[in-house]
């Protein structure tokens, strides 16, 4: 139902050139779709009732980004989810009432260069008097300059590789300790590295034993991704067929070539792979933690990047030098295709991840 | 979606279960687990069993002898069997002939056949292919002329799955040569021993014989054998090719081939190390499996349309297409597992009576005759291209 | 076969090396090495430098100002510019129209216009393709009209690359409609500043305008500027599109690229080591780099077989396909290694005058762009689908 | 030259029938066939002039092969060249010189379950008086039944892992102490598992430094087999062509239909590819031992592994039931397309070995 608003608000209010216009605009988003989108209370089916939210189940989830992916949506949803869902853990009720509210962008500030795990988080906090102070440097954080909050993940204790001693913090990004360095993505929308020189931050949750929250976290992102990456390739391939029905050359529709018919029909059933893959991922999304669960997750970013580049490669192909254009949609879908796969790891990560969960998972 | 069983599923689910814990031989589910040939008596007794517990007809009509089942018991039912390493049902008889029956045939010849199908009396075997039509099935010259009581049949059909067994074949034999060529073509049902049919294997390439060319000479069949009308059978094998399949994925086949996969990847050494801890194997490992994972799903999705009165076009074709890439992908890797011992063949292996020690590992023996084999997967039953025609015809409707 | 250069060809290797590493302008190769873009100026000053050492006419006869180098040794010019990151050559004018010069223009147009493509004087663009007509070459619309002296051109042309920087634009053109389309289509050359030419950008998906629309409304052209007959522009068409390319394969370039993506792979970290040293990543590496070695010896060979006065046919398509899929896949591998990297896009930072630190990796700037882009390689140029069609064309002579 | 009397020969005296006849038999080859062989002198191109033989250049072992696998002969060519190959190192040239005239049928005993380099091996060799006892069991070796004569690489000392400490030595097969187990392998001929049990052994070469020897027979056989592969594909191809163009359905030629002519299309490069990975390797062949020449060795072997399945599965599919029947040629090439893979490593085992030198290479 909430979907349904969703896709109506998206069809009215953010059709491709409003989109693409504010995707590669200077802000990166539409603030008004935002703040429209928010009044519409969408973000709220993205968490559970205890967190203030109405819904927040893996279903609920899975069927919003797939809206969103056919969209191309590029307001900050995946910040909210992602930030909201690791404050809800750590049991920061205030903060997540103002995310699922959609009154404040938060971002969440986790990856780094070269670091593909929790245990790999490099960039450090100590104390400082009272709080807290960060130093290092955050990268690819999606609207990390429209936020008006960041979620740092830090490390406090230990060393890189270990799972334990990693932090959560608030950190305003207006202090003189923040500096964001802000950039279109080529795919739309806008994201920044974030240098942190002594910024003071505020510790969330417990000292140290931050992993289950930003674990919270990833996943809800590497669910969301998925079904995100789903809804774009359900958009291609409605273009593709479009085109196939229509498109002449040599005097007939292009889709009575057989060789083209047979590459569609191996798209069509990948595609209904991909949506198998987000559906397994959302029934074991509400399971509690297991490795099962987070083989379910990588099973689902996997596919989302192997079936995702095929479909976006082999759209451009069956579309000949027009499915490259700029003006055509279908362009700026293959993109984002693409480039799904370079957010939360990508295909070949989750593939070492999903071997190294079952040979976890038959070893105990 | 709710992937999960409701309680009343859940509990047949565990009849199931119980059902085949009870009453699958051992030695049958050996064989099927490991690759090895089944002969006709195994059939026949797994045929039987099910028969006594009212299990066999998973399609067919209460008051026919069947189950009554709906899409997804039958699905269960299905998946449970595979997973305990059931031998398949020969599907001939219960679920392409009795189908057939139930909608196009008489009451007399429903009478007759279905309780025959049921007790074992006739072994049926299926006349659809000609050496000159594989894919272009309407081509076919077999023909049926009529002769007072009789028709009269000529003509030769081939790939007729283990009709050295069968006492009796259902052929598309063509009965008018005037009009387009789907409409001459009517539905026979031919007693195996009638004067005038020889049977010749067709010996495959991983040395068995397990289809046959049949050959019709002036073979004289009762009119009362025509099912449906003359001319009518090209509307029957229609029903039978687009005929609602849930196991056409092979879901619980290719699980429980799967499983058999990894207990041999983790006894098989490679490079010092198990062979499923060899990163380029683990990768080719997981990718079938997250892939089968997906197809699962995509199988059930199928199903519960199928449940709530959709019907399966193309998706069915999808399956079949999926279906078949993913188990040959599985007996691709079963047979490279093995190294350098997937390449001894000693036919005898694979029958009843083998007592010798195994050469190499013991489930070695049938691992690339096995994959050999399975190459009719994407062959048979419709091919993947014509699948892939089928798909596109559906959905670019051009 | 031999794979080794001659002693004549080695010393000619050498000599090829030391001009590149005296007068290649590093800028240019940096640019060309790290995947930046190069503005007209940068393609200028390549083109003069290779002119003032006459290497630039790889095709010509020395009697025209060319090389007059037979195949081996244009192949070996072209991999070592390609080892070095030196900027290809755009090939309208040298390596287009140039040939279609020399077999099917005049003296008089010879005189005139092979001079002016040396010395720089004219910039050629390519008008082939129409908005209506893609992969189906000779549907093309455009019409010239002879009044007087001279044509009168309409019509519209599209994917034409760099047209903004054009002097010149050479075309088919439709002279005649009465019989097959093959049939009524001429070559024309134009003059871009004529009036009536308009040139509109078309954005692709990078973002960069490297093609472009040209419209024709009413715009005169000269008779003389007609090469070959009125009508037989087919024949001059299909005479440059198999007109023997040595370098379709991009063997060089591939190299060159694959190289680089190794440095990157190298310093790119990915689970706690360097990129190259994850087991999936070095996998993807090493088969790209295994298919690429082998195309090298395919594509020697055929330049061996067209040395030997043989004629690629087919093969030449071969390259083609397997040359774009090897390249796609390199740029496919280039984006991978940069992770999270790849996905911030400052146009301006793929400019000359940009100054500001990289985000992330110097390398990563132009990796997805560069990707994006290359996808451009399997539909131009005759689209790899084009290409099977020749092939099997070729082959199976059906 | 050599090829074309090769190519000749098999032509007339054994085509498809005889070889199935000879190949599925009780010997597995065809006695008579091969002293013909020998009396044409096929094995003495196979080694060079100090080994008594005219060839033995890279591309005299790859011309020849690629006719042995046009011609699918199962006769014992493979053994007498690795074993051949080896001696030639040790300086055994009595047995050589019975080899190279094609005298003797002379099986290398290698393989073993496991073990993938020369470093693997664990079939033990102890000194017992003057000589030398054998003990251990070797698998799948060709024609380990019809050889009179067995060359066995075994350890005399060190441990499984260790690249030295492994010796070369000559078994008579008749002896009681070796049990042959002898049986048909899928794709013709015959192999044998053979268990040595205390079998007395004569020691060739330096004790413990058999690994070069061990090395230059495996190279040239990861050479022959790339070959033989490639003149097995060639024969498919042909095979596959023709039926396209001749196979009517649905009213016309099969090779009418694009999707088929565009898959054909893939297979006809990827033979050229496969073409080129054999020329690469017999080039490098002939250079001194380097890490380039033992990957360019690597990746012929890995391209027919992969090609070899590829060209296997489609020519099949493309004839269809037809191409799955014993009674045509084109199943027995398709089965040893495939079963190529399972000799001296398969593919994922050489391109594993092709990254593993690489990096010894960077490393050095």
């Amino acid at each position: 139902m909430i979907a349904e608003t969703l896709r109506r608000f998206v069809a009215d209010e953010l059709p491709i050139d409003a989109r693409n216009k504010a995707a590669y605009g200077e802000r990166g988003h539409d603030p008004a779709a935002w703040a429209r989108l928010a009044e519409l209370g969408i973000a709220g089916a993205l968490f559970p009732e205890d967190a203030g939210g109405f819904g927040g189940h893996g279903f609920d989830i899975a069927v919003l980004f797939e809206e969103l992916g056919r969209g191309l949506v590029v307001e900050p949803f995946l910040g909210s989810l992602m930030a909201g869902r690791a404050l809800a853990v750590t049991g920061d009720h205030d903060r997540l009432a103002a995310i699922v509210a959609g009154e404040t962008i938060v971002a969440f500030a986790h990856d780094e260069a070269g670091a593909d795990e929790v245990a790999d988080i490099a960039v450090r906090a100590d104390r400082a008097g009272d709080g807290w102070r960060i130093e290092g440097t955050k990268i690819v954080v999606p609207h990390g300059e429209a936020a008006g909050l960041l979620l740092v993940t830090a490390r406090t204790a230990g060393e890189a590789g270990e799972r334990d001693g990693v932090s959560l913090f608030l950190v305003d990004p207006s202090d003189p300790g923040v500096t964001r360095r802000g950039y279109t993505n080529i795919d739309g929308g806008r994201s920044a590295d974030i240098g942190f020189d002594a910024a003071p931050a505020t510790l969330v949750g417990g000292e140290g034993a931050g992993a289950a929250a930003i674990e919270a976290a990833t996943d809800a992102g590497l669910l969301a991704l998925s079904a995100e990456a789903l809804g774009a390739m359900e958009v291609v391939r409605d273009l593709t067929l479009d085109y196939l029905r229509t498109r002449q050359q040599f005097g007939v529709a292009i889709g009575k070539f057989q060789a083209l018919q047979h590459r569609m029909a191996d798209l069509l059933l990948e595609i209904e792979q991909a949506r198998s893959a987000v559906i397994n991922a959302a029934a074991a999304f509400d399971e509690p933690t297991s490795s099962a669960r987070s083989r379910a997750l990588a099973a689902a970013k996997y596919t989302a990047g192997r079936i995702g580049r095929m479909v976006a490669e082999e759209a451009v192909q069956l579309h000949g030098g027009i499915g490259m254009t700029w003006e055509l949609p279908l362009s700026h879908y293959a993109k984002r295709l693409v480039m799904i796969d370079h957010q939360l790891g990508d295909e070949d990560h989750h593939l070492a991840r999903y071997i190294a969960l079952g040979r976890d998972a038959q070893g105990s | 979606m709710n992937l999960n069983d409701t309680a009343e599923q859940a509990a047949f689910r565990l009849e199931v279960q119980q059902f085949l814990r009870d009453k699958l031989p051992r030695r049958l589910a050996d064989k099927v687990r490991t690759g090895r040939r089944l002969g006709k008596a195994d059939m026949e007794e797994w045929h039987a069993i099910l028969n006594e517990r009212g299990w066999l007809a998973t399609h067919w009509p209460r008051e026919w002898g069947g189950t009554g089942w709906d899409v997804v018991e039958r699905h269960i039912f299905e998946e449970e069997a595979a997973l305990a390493y059931a031998p398949r049902i020969l599907p001939f008889g219960i679920n392409m002939l009795g189908p057939v029956l139930l909608k196009f045939g008489t009451d007399a010849q429903k009478r007759h056949w279905l309780p025959r199908i049921l007790d074992g009396t006739d072994w049926w075997c299926q006349g659809y292919s000609e050496p000159g039509a594989g894919s272009d099935l309407a081509g076919l010259k077999t023909s049926a002329v009529r002769d007072g009581d009789h028709y009269v049949v000529n003509g030769q059909k081939t790939w007729t799955t283990l009709a050295q067994y069968a006492d009796m074949i259902f052929c598309l034999v063509r009965t008018d040569n005037s009009g387009k060529k789907q409409d001459g073509i009517s539905f026979l049902l031919i007693d195996m021993r009638s004067p005038g049919i020889e049977v010749r294997p067709i010996r495959l390439l991983d040395g068995e014989a397990e289809v046959n060319e049949v050959f019709f000479t002036d073979v004289r069949v009762p009119v009362e054998n025509l099912v449906g009308e003359e001319n009518q059978g090209w509307t029957i094998a229609k029903y039978l090719l687009t005929y609602e399949r849930t196991n056409i994925a092979g879901v619980g086949a290719s699980q429980a081939a799967l499983e058999q996969l990894k207990a041999v990847a983790r006894t098989q050494r490679r490079g010092g190390r198990a062979l499923i801890d060899d990163p380029l194997f683990a990768a080719r490992l997981a990718r079938v499996e997250i892939d089968l994972a997906n197809m699962a799903t995509t199988n059930l999705r199928v199903i519960a349309a199928a449940a709530g009165g959709g019907a399966p076009g193309a998706e069915s074709s999808m399956l079949k297409i999926k279906g078949t890439i993913i188990r040959q992908e599985i007996t691709d890797l079963y047979r490279r597992a093995f190294g350098a011992h997937a390449r001894p063949f000693v036919e005898e292996a694979l029958e009843d009576g083998w007592n010798e020690e195994p050469i190499g590992p013991d489930e070695a023996a049938p691992a690339a005759a096995g994959y050999f084999n399975n190459r009719k997967l994407s062959i048979f039953g419709g091919s993947n291209e014509i699948q892939k025609g089928i798909i596109t015809k559906a959905i670019l409707g051009l």
